[in-house]
């Protein structure tokens, strides 16, 4: 539960409150990004600058390797730098910090230095942002030893897991989806969980359905679909892919012995890939069916309304999937 | 002026025109939710796409960035395939794949819009060593905006066209503001064209970008010198985005009095002006007519194009 | 067969002699990278400089993203050029030209251009190179969809394939093994296999291993250990990752009803997991207990001879994992 | 020269003495096959990382690159744990997890030798921009080769620490080679230092980096401005490598007779010779003699020291 506020309206008010009690918390928190000041594109960091002043929320050229090879620098000499890499797609301009520096340098230094950075990032397909505003690339980040990866579905989370990862002493990419921003934090309980622990959203008993970020959404919205009615559909929200809850994903297909793992990012050599894959070598001989995935097609996302809704899972697609994992 | 030149000016308004007349469609259209995703529009610096590539032949290449509807025009792409692939129609340019922010006619040397800032450079210098390896005589334009210039990939794009001595204009668009940063915030040091002067450019000169007939004879200049051999060339071209970063931007940073000055700059009218005071004011609203009624179709054309089928999609990803 | 000259005797001459042989077929083909006219650092481009010229074989300098950019760019105005990214752990700085640009521009364009592009690069540990120079990210580049994945373990297809690679109008990324570099050409037929078709280097019925690269070899080796006397190993070099050849492998699995796919890639949200699963989703009810894989562990490759070991598989390690298999 | 001028030279003779003897140590064990991998040393190039760490305290930070053994030694790190290092072994400096590309003793303000060319700039200007806000007063010094300059790590890190003001001391070893490519033949345009000043840099200077009395009368210079908050600077110190690019290297492209006079430049003999010709020659002598008692310890301190326990390899992955 945030500590000092209010509780957050909205996802992205998540995003914005939890930075500004962390950087009230703690002096070393800086956030660092292209229009930081002006809150960025979808407005997420908005009204910091205005709060700390731009030694702390510092806009930054078209620069992103110099920057975020900046932030990792900076976390080793003693900040905690909250750098923003304004689309996930972006990442290709500055892999280099990332994957060989900041996941990398505390090991190459037998554990001589801390890195606390956290790159937000944010994605979300379906609103034809084109292919290279559009990708999911977290298997990607999810396959570098180092580096922590969180993908928040919900306001409490987002706000959880921003506060864990700007704690955390090593390097967390943190995915926010752009069309999550303007999501509603739901009434109800706040049951902080912190990562490394999947949060079963849905229980059920017939098939488990296992998603992050918007895809959690949509696997919720496909259990309305009448093709599942009655089904017993167990709706897992893993929140983060680095730490992995492996224990709650093999006690929920234990029960329910199916499972279908769903995800924005591409299907082939994605990270539903080593999720369906660790269930299956646990639960091979309790399972009633191949675990199965689906994710985005083999294609570049996109540009037109119906080409992007093909590649695209949503609701229709996972129910369709999830009936056909229950008549396999 | 001479009757030629005026004839090119007269020209060269139509294509900024015609640049006009599109954009202003295109804003209209996303206002109206017809063009989906999002999308930048290059109205009030119409005169440097008209310039740069009034100059140019089919064979030369350009690359361009997510303000690149413009240069596309210019360099002789189909308005209303450019509309219908605006609308995300199977007959656009890219049949629906690309978007605003990726069109691009590769047929006629058209390499593309880019969604990645500075990406579209490299690409332009390795087109210009195509064309000096093949011997075409042809060369390739970077259009980028001045946001572009402190990326690596800015800095590594230059480095390899001199060393190349590739036949490559890096024409740098400086509309004043990067997204919602002025970026002279952004700017230390030398103006750019000292700096491109430092990288060992044979020339590269600050120009007025609203002015086309400066445009294009500094273009001129600079498509002669990469054709003799003695690429490449920057021109930094100064301009004002009149409208905000994408359509829908409040620009609630914009200064008001600096914006109206801006707004008396206008390429277009400038050009009109020009041919008035020369008695062919004809020409010049002959331009703006035509373009109406050009652009007019364009957007009747795209709206009424099909959408792609969906089975289509998983095409044309390997070759 | 290499089609004009002599067959080359090991690895890394079958690298140098097919580049010189396409070079000499097609004026278009050019040799781009940091000191090829020297032969980079194995030699690999050894004599090509002396024969083609400069303009066909461009030292640059040290400017990745660029130079793979201009490969981009030269490709899609007729050229065919052949880049170097002279350690696979540089695709860090350099992954926007292969994947937002390389990859995806001939979809973005409705199939307006092609990319005949290579980009040559290198991997191999077990040679304390360290954690920047030691990875194997095959994996990363598999799952974006426009690009090729060649990674051939024998000199004979590292002449096909980069033969092939040459001639495709779209990009591949040829991944060589420097470990492989001196490895001899095996006498016996040269059967040119196309890419996506994967080879079977040793027959067996009782349990499958897939491979490639490097750990073709060490899996043959591994046959031998005493561990496996007696059992029917087939071995199987998947040569290519994209285009995948599925038929081949599920073909074996079906006869041998156990399965391991080996890679020097770290395990976690690795390559494998795609290719176990695969195999899973068709032969669930075939196979004799859960397909496994076996990877580098999830660190960053350390530098010490002991730990590297600990950390990459080998023969024995491989040796091990089958043998858990068979008695699983 | 006054007595603690030639004080300070004997210091920074001694530094340098003790890189020799370590990197001479570190070619034949390389050679004998006692260290794995491979390694880059600096043997010729001594002055820099005497002379630039020698203005340096325990507080100011350094990145270097795969030829980093001498700015360690010179900032402080201790020579038998960096040998047992290079040997791989537990009591390493990076308890041998690192290795020679990749030494590093944070603890010390050491970031790190980096395997990626160019990837210590911008972790150099954060660390600048750590202290800038932290109020420290430190200073962050980024060592580099000239190879690095075309990268765009390297332009995007100048122009990050030229925006943000930060003390960063860009130190630009010019040893004429990256690799096995004379440097200048990629180089194209006004000198580096031209090309600094075009980025703001409040200074730029390219000196004779193998007089160890130049390296440090510029570095203290460019300290004493980081400090006072005018930074960041550039300086560029020619000198010339004398080893091949990693050992090994067959060095087939390198000019017999430059070598030979490069050669004649050697920092040591000429640091030497200033303080013999002040009738310091014992001092000199010292130099040498303790570099070479403690490197020879360093190096059986090395080869004594365990492996590391391969049961803790995946400790330190995550903090
Ligand atoms: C690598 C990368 N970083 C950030 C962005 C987001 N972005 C898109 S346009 C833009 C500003 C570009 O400014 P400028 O180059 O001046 O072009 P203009 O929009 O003024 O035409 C930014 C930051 C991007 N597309 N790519
Ligand atoms: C990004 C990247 N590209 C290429 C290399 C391979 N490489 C290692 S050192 C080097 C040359 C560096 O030259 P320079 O910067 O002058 O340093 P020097 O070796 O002379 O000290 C190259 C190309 C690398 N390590 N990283
Ligand atoms: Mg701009
Ligand atoms: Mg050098």
């Amino acid at each position: 539960m945030p500590s000092a506020t209010a509780r957050p309206r909205k996802y992205i008010h998540a995003v914005r409150e939890t930075l500004a009690e962390e950087m009230e918390a703690d002096a070393d928190v800086v956030v660092i990004g292209i229009d930081v000041a002006a809150g960025s594109v979808y407005g997420a960091t908005k009204g910091l600058a205005e709060r700390f002043g731009p030694e702390r929320v510092m806009d930054t050229p078209i620069a992103e390797a110099g920057v975020v090879g900046a932030a990792v620098g900076a976390a080793m000499a003693g900040l905690r730098p909250v750098v923003e890499v304004m689309y996930m797609d972006f990442i290709s301009v500055c892999l280099d910090p990332i994957v060989n520096q900041a996941a990398k340098l505390r090991y190459m230094t037998g554990g001589g230095v801390r890195i606390p950075l956290v790159i937000r990032t944010q994605t979300g397909g379906g609103r034809s942002s084109g292919a290279q505003h559009s990708q999911s690339l977290e298997g990607m980040l999810a396959h570098v030893p180092g580096l922590k990866v969180f993908l928040p579905s919900d306001p409490r989370d987002v706000a959880d897991l921003l506060r864990a990862a700007i704690r955390d002493d090593g390097p967390v990419v943190f995915v926010e989806n752009r069309r999550l921003y303007n999501s509603p934090t739901p009434d109800g309980p706040w049951e902080t969980l912190p990562p490394g622990r999947a949060r079963i959203v849905a229980p059920g008993d017939d098939v488990t359905v296992i998603a992050w970020g918007r895809m959690v959404g949509d696997a919720l919205a496909a259990c309305q679909d009448e093709r599942l009615a009655g089904v017993g559909v167990e709706v897992i929200d893993l929140r983060t892919l680095v730490p992995l809850d492996l224990e709650t994903l093999l006690a929920s297909v234990r029960r329910t012995g199916r499972a279908l793992v769903v995800h924005e990012a591409v299907e082939g050599f994605g990270p539903g890939a080593e999720i369906a894959m660790r269930l299956t070598e646990e639960l091979l001989y309790e399972i009633e069916g191949p675990i199965r995935r689906l994710g985005a097609l083999q294609a570049p996302i996109p540009y037109s309304p119906p080409l992007e809704e093909a590649v695209l899972p949503g609701p229709a697609s996972i129910a369709g999937a999830v009936r056909a994992l229950l008549d396999d | 002026m001479i009757a030629t030149e005026l004839d090119t000016l007269a020209g060269d308004l139509r294509a900024m025109a015609r640049i006009r007349a599109f954009e202003e469609r295109v804003a209209r259209y996303f206002r109206e939710g017809q063009i989906p995703g999002f999308v930048h529009v290059s109205i009030g610096q119409e005169a440097i796409a008209a310039g740069v590539c009034g100059v140019l032949t089919e064979d030369d290449k350009i690359t361009t960035t997510h303000r690149g509807h413009g240069h596309c025009l210019a360099k002789g792409a189909d308005a209303g395939a450019m509309m219908a692939e605006l609308f995300g129609r199977a007959t656009g340019t890219c049949r629906g794949r690309g978007g605003s922010m990726h069109i691009a006619d590769p047929r006629i040397g058209i390499l593309g819009a880019n969604g990645i800032v500075a990406a579209g450079l490299p690409l332009a210098v390795g087109a210009g060593l195509a064309a000096l390896r093949q011997g075409t005589g042809a060369v390739a334009v970077a259009f980028a905006g001045e946001g572009t210039v402190h990326s690596g990939a800015f800095h590594e794009a230059i480095a390899l066209a001199v060393l190349w001595r590739a036949p490559v204009i890096f024409v740098i668009e400086n509309n004043r503001f990067s997204e919602f940063t002025d970026s002279d915030a952004l700017w230390r040091g030398a103006p750019l064209i000292e700096r491109a002067k430092a990288y060992g450019l044979t020339s590269a000169e600050r120009i007025d970008g609203n002015d086309v007939i400066a445009v294009r004879a500094s273009a001129a200049a600079a498509a002669a010198a990469c054709r003799a051999g003695e690429g490449p060339v920057l021109i930094e071209a100064m301009t004002y985005r009149i409208h905000g970063h994408y359509e829908g931007d409040a620009v609630g940073y914009r200064d008001a009095e600096e914006f109206a000055a801006a707004q008396q700059r206008d390429p277009l009218l400038r050009s009109a002006a020009t041919l008035e005071a020369a008695d062919r004011a004809g020409d010049a609203q002959a331009a703006l007519d035509d373009a109406a009624t050009e652009m007019d179709a364009a957007v009747a054309f795209g709206l009424d194009a099909p959408y792609p089928d969906p089975a289509t999609v998983l095409e044309d990803i390997y070759a």
